[in-house]
C-alpha cells in the first residue's frame, strides 16, 4: 500500500511542481529584462571605481613610493636628480619638484588593480579612473609609459647632472685636500686655522 | 578601409562582397568554449549571465572545442594546464580566435615575478587575438574585448587568402 | 498535388525527387525561426534579451549561425572510424526526414499518402537511434560513446509507450492514415481527439479524460525522443560534454542541429495529428481549406513547439535510471490501462 | 589506441572497468578540477581527483611581499568567489598577530560585506549547482541577484570581484552615503526571490530525486574528514565559527545556524548541503538587517598601522567563509616581510572527501556530488 | 583547556617525547614532541575523553633554514579549545610518521607537505606530488629553492 501511494505521490508531486516551476519561469516572460546593453547603452561608474590606473606627471615627484607599495612591482620608475638651477616647477598642491622622471611605466598588462599604489602617493598624482574599454591586439601596448620627457631632455639632464656629480666630486676631492692640508698645517704649526672656503674649480 | 579600397585592389566585387557576408556571419556568430580557469571565468560567466548578456553579439558557450569559434582564456594558465590549453586550441576547428581575459593570462599578471608554476602570459603557447586587461576586466571589458575581435574579423579577408 | 507535380514532368524521377525536397521549403525557413525562437524564448524567462546585434532585434542571427558552419573547418578525428563517422550525421538527419513524407501538412498536400502511416512514423523514427549510436561509436571518445548508449537505451524505451498511444488512436479512428485521421477531426474543435472525438456526448465524456491522460503521455514521451530537457541525458552537457556530437563540428554538426530542429517538428506534428486535429480549423469550416489548412497546421506544431522549449528552460535534467523508469514504470503502464479502458469504452458504448 | 589498465595510483582495473577522465575542462567540475573516474559502464567505481590545475604559487608570493599590506591582493585571488571573507580571516590572523584593536564600526562593515560576500558565494554555488542538475534558468536568476550586491561593492570598494577592501586594522573606504538605502532595498527584494528560486528549483521534485540520497555523508566521517562548513552542517552538526568561536562581531547578532535535516532523503546528502545554503542566505539577511540597524558611527582607519613589522611569533586564526573553516597560520620573523603564511582552504580539505562519498554512484550524481561540495579552484589549489 | 593544562597532560602521559614547550612564542604558543612518538600523541590527543581533539584544522610544512617541520593545528568542537604541535626533522632526513590514520584529513595535507618541501611521511598510503606536477623537481616553498628556467619546453621565468 505504502508503495502505491508513494508511487501515486511522485507523480502528483512532479506535475505540481513542474506547473509551479513553470509558472515562475512563464511570470519571467513578461517581466523586462535586465540586461544592459552594452555598447550603446553603458552603466554609470561609481565615484570610487578602480580601473585603469592614469600618472598625472605634471604633479610627480618621483619619489617612487607607489613603486614600493605595488605587490605585484608593476611600475617601473627611473628618477634623475635635478641641478640647482634646473627649475622644475611646483605640483598642484606646492610641493617642489626636485627629480627629473625620465621613465614612468605602468605595464597595465601586470597590474592587479588593488589600489595600493594610490594610498601613498604625497602629491595625490597616481590614481584610478573609470577607463576600463582599453583591449589591444598587441600585449605591448599595454605598456603605458606616462613620462613626458623626450630623449633629448633625458640626455640633457642626464649630462647635467653627470657634471654635478662630477662636480661634487670633484668638491669632496677637493674638500678632503683642503682638510688634509689643513690638519697637515694644524700637526705642523700648533696654530689655529680657519677652514678655508673650497673654491670654485675652473 | 570602405568597400571601395577593396574593390580597387582586387578588382572583384563579387569577391569583396562574398567576403564581407562570410566575414559577417563569423563575426556575429562567435561560439565561445564554455572553460574557465581562474577569477575572470566568474567575470566571464557575469558577462554571459543575465545583465551583460554575451548572447546579444551570437556568442553561445559550448562545451566541446569542435564547436567553438573563440576561446576565451580566463584566468592563471599554470604550467600544469598549458599543455591541456594547447591541446583544446589544437581541437578546435578553424577559423578559430582567442581572447586572453585577464592580467594573469596576458602575462602572468600578479604572478608573473614569483609564480613558478605560473605560464607567463598564454600567447606562449597559443597565438592570442585580443588582448584584455584587467584583473579580473570588468564583464563590459570583455564585451570591448570582443567588438575589438569582431573588427578584427571583418577586415580579414578569409576568399582572398584561400585563392 | 502530387498527382499535378508528376503530370508536369514526363520523366517522372525528376519528379519525385522534386516531391521529396518539398518538406525541406518547410524544415529550413523553420529550423531558423525555431532556433531564434527558441533562444529568444529563454532569453525573456532569463530576464535578458539575447541576440540583438544582427539585424532587427538579432532576426539574422540564424543565418550568420548557418553560414558561420559552413566555413568551419571540418574535423575528422584520426582515430576515428571515417565512414560511419561521415554518415552518421546524414542517417539522423534522413531518419528525421522521412517522417515528413507522411505528415498532412494540408488536406491537399501529403508527401506520401501511405495507408499505414502512423506505423510508418513509428518504424521510419527508431533509424535517429542508428545514426546516434554511429556517431557515437565512431568518434573514438568516451563520452559519446556514453552519450549514443543513453540516447540508444531511452529512444527505444520510449518508442513504447508513444506506440501504446499511437495504437489507442487508431483504435478509436479505425486508420493508420494520417491523412484520414485529419480528415475524421475537422470539424472543429469539439471534434479533436483530445476532447474525446466526433462521438456522441456520453462516449465523449469517457474518453475525454482517457484522451488527456494518453496526451500527457505522448508529450512527455515525444520530448524524450528527440532529446530535450528533462530528458536531453545523451547530450547532457554538465556531463556528458556534448554527447554523441562531442567530436563533430562545421557542417556535420549543423546537420545534427537541423536534425534536431526538424525531430522537434516531427514529434510536435505527430501530437497535433493524433490529438489536435491536424490542418483542421478550430472552428469547423470556417477559416479552413488551403494555405489556411497549412497554418493552422504549422500554427499547433509551432505552439507544442514552444511549450517544448518552454519545459526545456524551466526543469533539471533526469538521470539515466529515473528515465527509465518514467518510460517503463510510468508512461507505459499509463497508457496500457487507457488503451484497454479504450477497447473497453469503444465495444461497450 | 592503448589501454590503460591502471590508474594514476596503480590500482590495476578490471576487465569492465574503464578509465575516464573528467576535467580539467569539463562543464561540470567548476574549473579546472580532473577527476580520474574508474567506471563500469555508468556506475562510478572509484573516483581519483587530480588538483594543482590553478597552483598559483600563493605561499611563495606571500613570503616575497615586502609588506603584510601587499598580501592582500594575492589573498583576493585566493578564494575568488569570496574575496571578503578570505581577506577578513586574512585581516584577523594579522591582527591576532599584532594584537592590535579595532574600531568596533569597522567590524560592523566588515561583517555587513562578509555577509553579502556570503550571499554572493552562496548565489554561484546555488546556482552553478543547478547547472550541473540541468537547470539553466535558476543560474541566471542567482546571477541577477548576485549583480547587485556586486554593485553594492563597487560602490564601496571600487572592485567588482576582487576588493583589497579589508585591511590589516581598517577598511580602505568607509561606506558611501547611498549604500544603506540601496543595500535595504535589495534585502526587500533578494527575500522574494530566494522563494521564486525555491520554487523553480529547490522543491522541484526532478531536482529533490536527483539530489536526495546521493552523496550521503555521514556527520562523523565529515569532522574526520575535517569538513566544516555547509559541508559540515549539511550532515547535521551544528558547528559553525560564527556561533562557536565568535570572532568580530558576530556575537552581537542574532541567527541561527542552519543545518542539514535530511527532510527528503538521508540526513547528509547533496540537498542537505544544498538547502543549508539557500537558509543560510537568509539568516545572512538577518544579520545584515541587525548590523545596518546598530552600525555605530567613527574612523574606519584609525588603527591602520603606518608600518606592519610584527614581533616574531605565531598565528592562527579562522573564520567561517561560505564553504568553511578559512584559516591563516602566519609565522612573523619580526621583519615586515612574513616568514611563512599557509592558508587552510576549506575547500581543499572537503573536495578530499570526494572518493569516499561518491564510490557506487552514477556519472549523473558524480556531477550532483561535485557541485554540493561546492569547490573553488583557486580556493584548493592556492 | 589552556595549553598549559595540555601540556601538562601530556607531559604526565608521554614525558621525554615532548622535546620542548614554547610557551613564550605569542599568541599561538606550541610544543614540539618527537617525531617518532607523534602517532601515539596524536591517538592520545584524539581519544582522551578530557582532551577529544576530533578536529585537524591545518596541517602545515615549514623551512627553517637548516631544519624542516610540520605544524599541526588541532581543535575539539567538544570542548572547543585548540592546541598546536611541531616536530622538528633535518632537512637531509626529513622523515616523519604519517597521521593519516587518525585523523583523514591529514591526507591531501601531507601529500602538499611532501610537495612543497619535500618531508616524507612514512606509511602515508598515497604519497604523490598533489599540486605540482608529477614530474616537477625540486620542492618549491624551501627557502633555498631555484626556479628552473624550462618545464616541458615552456619557459617558467618572465
Amino acid at each position: 500500500m505504502n508503495a502505491i501511494t508513494e508511487y501515486f505521490g511522485n507523480i502528483t508531486q512532479s506535475l505540481k511542481t513542474i506547473s509551479i516551476g513553470m509558472g515562475v519561469t512563464f511570470k519571467h516572460l513578461f517581466t523586462p529584462a535586465v540586461t544592459i546593453q552594452y555598447p550603446t547603452v553603458k552603466m554609470k561608474l561609481p565615484e570610487r571605481s578602480r580601473n585603469r590606473l592614469y600618472v598625472n606627471m605634471d604633479d610627480c615627484i618621483g619619489c617612487d613610493q607607489c613603486s614600493k607599495a605595488c605587490p605585484v612591482n608593476c611600475i617601473e620608475i627611473e628618477i634623475i636628480k635635478s641641478t640647482p638651477e634646473d627649475d622644475l616647477g611646483i605640483t598642484s598642491s606646492g610641493q617642489k619638484k626636485k627629480l627629473h622622471v625620465p621613465v614612468f611605466n605602468i605595464d597595465i598588462a601586470k597590474c592587479c588593480y588593488c589600489g595600493l599604489c594610490v594610498y601613498p602617493c604625497p602629491t595625490e598624482c597616481i590614481y584610478m579612473t573609470n577607463v576600463y574599454e582599453f583591449s589591444e591586439f598587441d600585449r605591448n601596448n599595454l605598456i603605458y609609459n606616462f613620462a613626458k620627457m623626450t630623449p633629448a631632455e633625458i640626455e640633457t639632464a642626464q649630462i647635467k647632472v653627470k657634471k654635478m656629480d662630477e662636480e661634487t666630486a670633484a668638491k669632496k676631492v677637493a674638500a678632503a685636500l683642503v682638510a688634509a692640508q689643513a690638519k697637515a698645517a694644524l700637526d705642523a704649526t700648533t696654530q689655529t686655522s680657519t677652514p678655508q672656503q673650497p673654491t670654485e674649480p675652473q | 578601409m570602405g568597400l571601395l579600397d577593396k574593390q580597387f585592389e582586387d578588382g572583384n566585387i563579387v569577391i569583396t562582397s562574398l567576403d564581407n557576408l562570410m566575414n559577417w556571419a563569423r563575426l556575429s556568430s562567435l561560439w565561445q568554449m564554455q572553460f574557465g580557469l581562474a577569477c575572470c571565468a566568474i567575470e566571464m560567466m557575469a558577462a554571459s549571465a543575465s545583465n551583460f548578456d554575451m548572447m546579444r553579439f551570437g556568442v553561445i558557450p559550448r562545451a566541446t572545442p569542435r564547436q567553438c569559434d573563440v576561446m576565451i582564456v580566463s584566468g592563471t594558465v599554470t604550467l600544469k594546464m598549458a599543455s591541456r590549453i594547447k591541446r583544446l586550441y589544437d581541437q578546435m576547428s578553424e577559423p578559430r580566435y582567442v581572447i586572453s581575459m585577464g592580467s594573469c593570462s596576458n602575462c602572468g599578471g600578479p604572478y608573473w615575478e614569483h609564480g613558478y608554476h605560473v605560464l607567463k602570459g598564454v600567447d606562449r603557447i597559443i597565438p592570442v587575438d585580443v588582448y584584455v586587461p584587467g584583473c579580473p576586466p570588468r564583464p563590459e571589458a570583455l564585451l570591448e574585448g570582443l567588438i575589438k575581435l569582431q573588427e578584427k574579423v571583418r577586415n580579414y579577408s578569409s576568399v582572398k587568402s584561400v585563392a | 498535388m502530387i498527382d499535378w507535380i508528376l503530370t508536369q514532368f514526363p520523366d517522372s524521377i525528376l519528379g519525385y525527387i522534386i516531391i521529396c525536397a518539398v518538406p525541406l521549403l518547410f524544415i529550413l525557413p523553420y529550423a531558423l525561426v525555431t532556433i531564434y525562437l527558441e533562444m529568444k524564448m529563454s532569453a525573456h524567462m532569463q530576464d535578458r534579451v539575447a541576440y540583438m546585434r544582427t539585424g532587427w532585434h538579432g532576426t539574422l542571427q540564424p543565418f550568420a549561425d548557418i553560414l558561420k558552419l559552413l566555413q568551419k573547418e571540418d574535423i575528422i578525428p584520426t582515430a576515428a572510424d571515417k565512414f560511419l563517422f561521415i554518415l552518421a550525421p546524414y542517417i539522423v538527419f534522413i531518419g528525421t526526414y522521412a517522417t515528413f513524407a507522411v505528415l498532412p501538412f494540408t488536406s491537399s498536400y501529403i508527401g506520401s499518402d501511405l495507408d499505414l502511416g502512423l506505423f510508418y512514423l513509428v518504424a521510419v523514427s527508431s533509424l535517429v537511434v542508428v545514426g546516434i549510436l554511429m556517431s557515437g561509436w565512431a568518434s573514438n571518445n568516451k563520452w559519446s560513446l556514453f552519450g549514443a548508449l543513453r540516447s540508444a537505451a531511452q529512444i527505444v524505451s520510449y518508442e513504447i509507450p508513444t506506440a501504446l498511444v499511437l495504437l489507442s488512436i487508431v483504435m478509436i479512428a479505425g486508420t493508420m492514415n494520417m491523412q484520414q485521421l485529419s480528415q475524421l477531426q475537422s470539424g472543429g474543435i469539439s471534434d479533436w481527439y483530445i476532447f474525446g472525438g466526433p462521438f456522441p456526448i456520453v462516449k465523449k465524456l469517457l474518453l475525454l479524460p482517457l484522451m488527456f491522460i494518453l496526451f500527457l503521455v505522448q508529450l512527455t514521451a515525444s520530448m524524450a525522443e528527440v532529446n530535450r530537457t528533462p530528458f536531453d541525458i545523451p547530450e547532457a552537457e554538465s556531463e556528458l560534454v556534448q554527447g554523441y556530437n562531442t567530436e563533430y563540428s562545421g557542417m556535420k554538426f549543423a546537420i545534427f542541429y537541423l536534425a534536431e530542429y526538424a525531430n522537434l517538428f516531427a514529434v510536435s506534428a505527430i501530437t497535433v495529428v493524433a490529438f489536435f486535429g491536424g490542418w483542421g480549423s478550430p472552428f469547423g469550416s470556417f477559416m479552413s481549406g488551403g494555405v489556411w489548412d497549412l497554418f493552422w497546421f504549422v500554427l499547433k506544431g509551432m505552439f507544442f513547439v514552444s511549450i517544448n522549449i518552454w519545459l526545456r528552460w524551466t526543469l533539471p535534467r533526469l538521470r539515466v535510471d529515473q528515465l527509465m523508469y518514467v518510460s517503463w514504470k510510468v508512461l507505459t503502464p499509463f497508457a496500457l490501462v487507457c488503451m484497454i479502458l479504450i477497447g473497453y469504452i469503444l465495444v461497450a458504448f | 589506441m592503448e589501454t590503460i589498465t591502471k590508474t594514476s595510483h596503480g590500482r590495476t582495473l578490471r576487465t569492465e572497468e574503464m578509465v575516464i577522465n573528467m576535467g580539467p575542462q569539463h562543464p561540470s567540475t567548476h574549473g579546472v578540477l580532473r577527476l580520474e573516474l574508474v567506471v563500469d559502464g555508468e556506475i562510478v567505481i572509484d573516483v581519483i581527483p587530480h588538483i594543482g590545475y590553478l597552483h598559483r604559487c600563493f605561499e611563495k608570493h606571500s613570503e616575497q611581499m615586502t609588506n603584510y599590506q601587499q598580501v592582500i591582493p594575492y589573498v583576493d585571488r585566493m578564494d575568488y568567489v569570496a574575496s571578503m571573507n578570505s581577506e577578513l580571516s586574512f585581516a584577523i590572523a594579522a591582527e591576532k598577530l599584532l594584537k592590535i584593536q579595532i574600531p568596533e564600526r569597522v567590524d560592523y562593515i566588515r561583517v555587513i560585506m562578509c555577509e553579502l560576500q556570503r550571499i554572493a558565494s552562496h548565489l554561484i554555488a546555488i546556482g552553478t549547482y543547478g547547472i550541473d542538475i540541468g537547470a539553466f534558468t535558476p543560474f541566471l536568476f542567482c546571477f541577477r541577484d548576485r549583480e547587485r550586491i556586486l554593485d553594492l561593492f563597487e560602490m564601496t570598494c571600487g572592485a567588482r570581484l576582487l576588493y583589497n577592501y579589508i585591511w590589516i586594522g581598517g577598511l580602505s573606504h568607509d561606506l558611501p552615503q547611498q549604500f544603506i538605502p540601496t543595500l535595504k532595498e535589495f534585502i526587500v527584494d533578494f527575500r522574494k526571490n530566494i522563494k521564486e528560486l525555491n520554487d523553480l528549483l529547490s522543491f522541484n521534485h526532478i531536482f529533490i530525486k536527483r539530489t536526495a540520497n546521493i552523496g550521503v555523508l555521514p556527520a562523523d566521517v565529515a569532522i574526520n574528514y575535517g569538513c566544516s562548513g555547509p559541508m559540515l552542517r549539511g550532515s547535521g552538526v551544528k558547528w559553525d565559527l560564527r556561533k562557536d568561536e565568535p570572532y568580530s562581531v558576530y556575537n552581537k547578532f542574532d541567527f541561527e545556524v542552519c543545518v542539514g535535516k535530511g527532510e527528503v532523503g538521508t540526513l547528509g546528502d547533496c540537498w542537505d548541503r544544498y538547502i543549508v545554503r539557500v537558509d543560510e542566505m537568509e539568516q545572512s539577511l538577518r544579520i545584515i538587517e541587525q548590523a545596518i540597524q546598530t552600525l555605530p558611527e567613527g574612523n574606519v582607519q584609525s588603527a591602520v598601522p603606518k608600518r606592519i613589522r610584527p614581533n616574531p611569533g605565531e598565528a592562527y586564526a579562522r573564520a567561517e567563509s561560505p564553504r568553511g573553516e578559512l584559516g591563516f597560520y602566519i609565522m612573523s620573523d619580526g621583519t615586515g616581510t612574513p616568514y611563512r603564511i599557509k592558508a587552510r582552504s576549506p575547500a581543499f580539505v572537503n573536495l578530499s572527501i570526494i572518493s569516499e562519498i561518491s564510490r557506487g554512484c552514477m556519472i549523473a550524481d558524480l556531477c550532483a556530488i561535485t557541485g554540493s561540495v561546492d569547490i573553488v579552484l583557486g580556493e584548493v589549489d592556492r | 583547556m589552556t595549553f598549559q593544562e595540555i601540556t601538562e597532560n601530556l607531559k604526565q602521559k608521554f614525558g621525554t617525547a615532548i622535546v620542548e614547550v614554547k610557551e613564550t612564542v605569542q599568541p599561538d604558543p606550541y610544543i614540539i614532541v618527537d617525531p617518532n612518538s607523534l602517532k601515539e600523541i596524536s591517538k592520545y590527543l584524539r581519544d582522551e575523553e578530557i582532551l577529544t581533539f576530533d578536529f585537524l584544522n591545518c596541517l602545515s610544512g615549514l623551512d627553517l633554514k637548516g631544519k624542516l617541520a610540520v605544524v599541526y593545528h588541532i581543535s575539539s568542537m567538544k570542548h572547543k579549545h585548540s592546541f598546536v604541535l611541531r616536530v622538528e626533522v633535518p632537512t637531509d632526513a626529513p622523515t616523519v610518521p604519517s597521521i593519516e590514520s587518525i585523523w583523514k584529513s591529514a591526507n591531501w595535507h601531507e601529500r602538499e607537505a611532501f610537495d612543497m618541501y619535500g618531508i616524507i611521511f612514512s606509511d602515508h598510503p598515497d604519497l604523490r606530488r598533489i599540486l605540482m606536477p608529477y614530474d616537477w623537481e625540486g620542492h618549491p616553498l624551501r627557502k633555498d629553492y631555484q626556479v628552473p628556467e624550462f618545464y616541458n619546453g615552456m619557459k617558467v621565468t618572465y
